[in-house]
């Protein structure tokens, strides 16, 4: 038992975390929100130079062979930067389901395709403005359909998730992958996006610690107040708890576990529980100042409320986690 | 004697308001915090007028009906349950006519509140300041006397709807010695004249429902302070009182998103896990909880019992309240929650989530819950303040 | 519309709160932990010498002839004071299901006759040590047994509660009433207790605040935290919120509303909650002396745990609304 | 390499474990906080020392098996899981001996820890005065130099199980003229003593888990004072950090009843509300999440780090999840909730009740979960103190 990353890990973490700093600050998100694409393209292009597009993709196809648990960490620095880009869907869950698509699993390596993603079960899918593919996943395998750009048909709340109506491409495209991987790719998109969810939570609370740090009121700074204090330590609570769950259930993925996806909504859950907690505290903590669309801290919180809702709620993952230990004898000890 | 029950006038009045409102509901606005909303919303408020329902409870001098407290509250709960859209004129007829009634001079009745009721005048507040926030008293613009008034100097933030109104009301600080809630006189203040610029800034939902407001040197006559010079605070504080108090939230609009709510989960309670249900029947309960509260806090109103630091409690009920209603209902719509009210795929056309960012602006607003959980325990339970 | 008490009402309230103040301090709450019964006999006869166990009894048979909203704040004071008596039980549930019994009425009044009572829906019935008889209230009306004295099978947390089982009374006794006061007496016992719990809960609110006020640490009254202000604020609050459903339920029952039960259902709910949270802040705010028998805290808190789940729990009344509310089309507007 | 599976040898001492708790676990004690309950559980606690379960982690030299930290954790996970009792024990093996281990003499830790671990000597903390609750450092109690050692005089309070123990641990003043956390030194003193008067307090469930020791002019050898003269403050704050950390509220007592809440659930799913469901699994969850915070931790621990602040985030974390835990219980159990260990209808034997009582202890003890937040935002946030 060693639950700690390795140094190799941390240190992709870190360099994508420096990159991530330089290259896609709060601007360059908002950007996003304006543009045709949705997307931050010249981010991407720095990303995939560090392999990350890659990560998941085999040696063989070009890629850098690494598993779930070595990309966990990127992903949550992701978050951190709420990235406007199909990191998940891309890089974590399509390849399940492109097993030996050299020509693809390629350009995902050089950066140059995004898929965006979406369970067959769900209304909408994002990145329809951005992306060049859709993978739609059933349950006995993926279909993939081209996109025209410009594809998205409604509007989120974030300015740059570009959603469009699954309905419309639920028959379209070709099929690829098999059940197994069909259910890798469903057990990749709840856990990236909680580890997304994770990173996108850290952020916001460290915006709000250090926002309640300087801001003063009442002859001292508001982080003074045993008020602010207790929110705040509650919402860390809620985050550094989510974390292990979602470490782990990448390990379980990365190493093939029977459980693993029961691991990855429990993940989803914590995460959920945890963005929502901790961005209802950074609103209330900044006070007014944190309502407005000049600040930067809308982008993170809109991100998270999308996220909540995708690849399973908070309500379908505690039902997936019921229905395997709480309604089936002999199991939850 | 206690008695639940409306009288026959009361039950006539609300008749009567029904048949208006349900009749004349303007559908397919758009927010009233964007231009174009806020030109539809105008003309909304002007037909109010017209035919009387802009303040009921006013005197009818002043466009009213000399409606009791208790017909307001009924006038409310068939305002909103009939759909009918936010009132642009809020800050102005809820927040600055209570103050203008109880410390006006004849002369400030007379040329502000029909104007104001006819939404021919719109009013911002403007309490904040960049620096003056929850502590309110610290405020630093100023204003220096000049011949027949005074050149008020100072930022304004977090002017509601200000971008759109005529005027503003403020605390300025009139007494340079006199620290804090000392030395601060009430203003009315335009916004569009001389020394004045007024930048909008965007709401969390991206509508421009905040301004700041820059004043240099802008002149304001002797006729335009509100009570007594270097009263200020003690002016202010009663209006902030009825801010958090009934006249901001009554019961009928919860009750209404409530009624909404229990309607969508009819709509999705084949796919929505049964454990929303009881969130549902909770929320729902919540808005009863309210409204009662409400009609027993009226009582005693209209018995002259003074509220005063309860109304905390009101806000704090009432903001927690609103939030719970629309995370529960965007919990029933699921990964369609995220559809904003620009999509034509968002369920009931996305107001779901543009009332849930509206209510997450609940606990921060006319005072953060934080500071009024001060208040309760302070001057309520009677708890030390240090 | 007009929703206060009368002066009477009122006053009723103030003599019966100032009787068991003088009469019904915790210490004679503790004896009922240890004596016998369970009860308090000679509070109850001073309590009969103002009528208030007959305050619902019909003047015909020599009680006052009121409402449940006349004696809805009495119960309240009962609560207040943590009085071990079947109040509820005897003085507003049994009437509903008495009519015309002159004799037990008469005796109800007198303050000679204890009537302890259930849903046949309950496992347990209270004061099953102390009272004369048993109501057991079905769906047609109730079935009455005389208790040995001494009855209880099982041990409360709450020493003065004296529970027996119901099961071996269910067929037992005479049958009394019909349907409709069937419905009447479930509908007061939710209701009472629902008062109860809200006296209950007032009293530990009061007495918390009280020792905050007293109780120095760090140099200051620790009532001067925010934590701790924060904390009770916010039982306050839910206290406060629960008062006027309890007060529009009783008003419904007096006045014959067709929703009365509905009404009761949500007072029960709101006042189980508040009773909860208040338990809750109480206890923490206390700290370690709150967590001892000596301290009298405890018997309120207890009470309040036992009464949480009599006459009905908060998802059983939450489902009762549901049915009728949500459930229901054209109904919640 | 991240691991988080165990390795052969962990699964085969978790083999050994579970095989001896399985066959030895003991059933129908009564509460170890009770005169008859205590005798029992001494007699088990001896036959853990026997068999050298009592104290898996320590050197083999004190009863122990040098297990490390993750076989510790799995020792707790079997135990509790095995249905084995609470440690009577506790207060010295998990909160005096790591104190022992990292200040105290050869000629104590020899003295100690033997007798400690094998149940022959008891122990009971002394930490909180009538003055000093959350404020530990307005400890009055003194210790006044004589010949050979000191008197000790004063009155500690809440002592955990302080009726029933031999001996006890706590911080006395030795420097009067030293203010607050300065000029206290960490004693072990004897219960049974002359000028020691102990008095039992009954906890809220009946028991008499607490105690009062009053002082006065106790004798304790210089042998006796832990750590450096005067230094008591930061020899104790080392024990209190192991208190809220690991060491007190491991993963496996959790689990275990969670385990248990699934049953409960099972067997009440037919009457019980669809909405329980959710609560028992999202407690289900708060238990996993808990396990594998700690195996986080532990590996940091193994790593060198050390954890100080953050164990405040984990009792936070446990306290909650406790109360919670037992609350899903009492709702599924309905009406019946109420009845306790003392009656046969109860059930489970009135243990979730008991549980729950127990439970609304975690918040207060070892540091009220207030102080715990101020300690995660001043010292793993940095917010500032004032």
């Amino acid at each position: 038992m060693r639950f700690a990353f390795s140094e190799e890990q941390l240190m992709f973490r870190d360099a994508v975390r420096d990159l991530l700093v330089s290259e896609c600050p709060p601007d360059v998100v908002r950007q996003a929100w304006e543009n045709s694409s949705g997307r931050t393209a010249d981010v991407w292009q720095k990303l995939a130079s560090q392999g990350v597009p890659g990560m998941l993709v085999p040696e063989s196809a070009g890629g850098l062979g690494l598993t779930e648990l070595d990309m966990i960490l990127v992903i949550e620095e992701c978050g951190r930067a709420a990235l406007p880009e199909p990191i998940v869907e891309t890089a974590f869950v399509a390849p399940a389901l492109l097993v030996g698509d050299v020509d693809r699993l390629g350009r995902i390596v050089a950066g140059t395709l995004a898929i965006t993603a979406a369970p067959a079960t769900q209304a909408l899918f994002p990145f329809a403005d951005g992306a060049d593919e859709l993978l739609v996943i059933g349950d006995h395998g993926g279909g993939l359909a081209t996109l025209p750009g410009g594809a998205a048909t409604t509007t989120s709340v974030d300015r740059s998730r570009r959603p469009a109506r699954l309905a419309g491409y639920m028959a379209a495209g070709d099929q690829v992958g098999d059940a197994a991987g069909a259910r890798l790719a469903l057990n990749r998109g709840a856990l990236g996006t909680a580890a997304y969810l994770v990173g996108l939570g850290a952020s916001m609370l460290q915006v709000t610690v250090d926002y309640a740090k300087d801001r003063v009121q009442f002859g001292k700074p508001i982080g003074a107040q045993q008020a602010v204090k207790h929110h705040l330590a509650n919402a860390l609570n809620r985050l550094e708890f989510a974390r292990p769950l979602v470490y782990r259930a990448a390990w379980s993925l990365a190493n093939d576990k029977p459980d693993a996806g029961l691991h990855c909504s429990m993940a989803k859950v914590y995460a959920n529980q945890a963005a929502r907690l901790v961005s209802r505290t950074a609103l209330q903590c900044h006070g007014a100042i944190g309502y407005t669309t000049e600040y930067d801290l809308h982008m993170w919180m809109k991100r998270a409320w999308a996220l909540e809702g995708s690849w399973g709620t908070t309500a379908d993952h505690l039902d997936r986690v019921g229905t395997s230990v709480v309604d089936t004898p002999g199991r939850a000890a | 004697m206690m008695d639940l029950e409306f009288s026959p006038q009361q039950e006539a009045f609300r008749q009567e308001c029904r048949e208006w409102l349900r009749a004349n509901v303007p559908r397919g606005y758009k927010s009233g915090d964007t231009r174009e909303g806020f030109q539809q919303h105008l003309q909304w408020e002007q037909e109010l007028f017209a035919n009387r329902w802009a303040v009921v409870s006013w005197p009818e001098a002043y466009g009213g009906r000399d409606a009791s407290l208790m017909e307001w509250l009924i006038f409310e709960e068939e305002y909103y349950l009939a759909g009918c859209p936010p009132r642009i004129t809020q800050n102005g007829i809820f927040l600055l006519a209570p103050t203008i009634f109880e410390y006006g001079t004849d002369e400030q009745k007379d040329r502000i509140l029909r104007p104001m009721a006819a939404a021919e005048h719109l009013w911002a507040q403007g309490w904040s300041e960049p620096n003056a926030g929850s502590d309110l008293a610290n405020v630093k613009s100023s204003a220096r006397r000049t011949d027949g008034g005074r050149l008020l100097t100072g930022q304004k933030t977090w002017c509601t709807r200000g971008a759109f109104c005529d005027s503003a009301f403020g605390l300025f600080r009139t007494d340079p010695d006199a620290q804090r809630h000392k030395g601060l006189t009430y203003f009315l203040f335009p916004l569009k004249a001389d020394g004045v610029t007024v930048r909008g800034v965007e709401r969390l939902d991206g509508d421009l429902g905040f301004a700041e407001v820059f004043l240099e040197d802008v002149f304001v006559p002797d006729q335009d302070v509100l009570g007594e010079v270097n009263q200020g605070w003690y002016v202010a504080m009663s209006t902030t009182s009825s801010e958090r108090g009934l006249s901001l939230r009554s019961p009928g609009r919860f009750m209404a998103t409530a009624a909404r709510l229990v309607d969508l989960y009819r709509r999705s309670r084949e796919t929505a896990d049964p454990a929303l249900r009881q969130a549902v029947i909770q929320a729902w309960i919540d808005t009863e909880a309210y409204r009662w509260y409400t009609f027993q806090t009226a009582t005693r109103m209209v018995d002259g019992h003074n509220i005063g630091a309860e109304s905390s409690l009101t806000k704090l009920f009432w903001s927690d309240m609103d939030i719970q209603l629309h995370e529960t209902a965007l919990s029933l719509i699921g990964d369609l929650a995220e559809l904003d009210e620009g999509s034509d795929s968002a369920v009931d056309g996305g107001d779901w989530l543009k009332g849930y960012q509206f209510s997450l602006a609940g606990p921060i607003y006319a005072g953060t819950n934080e500071i009024q959980r001060n208040i309760v325990a302070e001057r309520v339970l009677g708890l030390p303040r240090k």
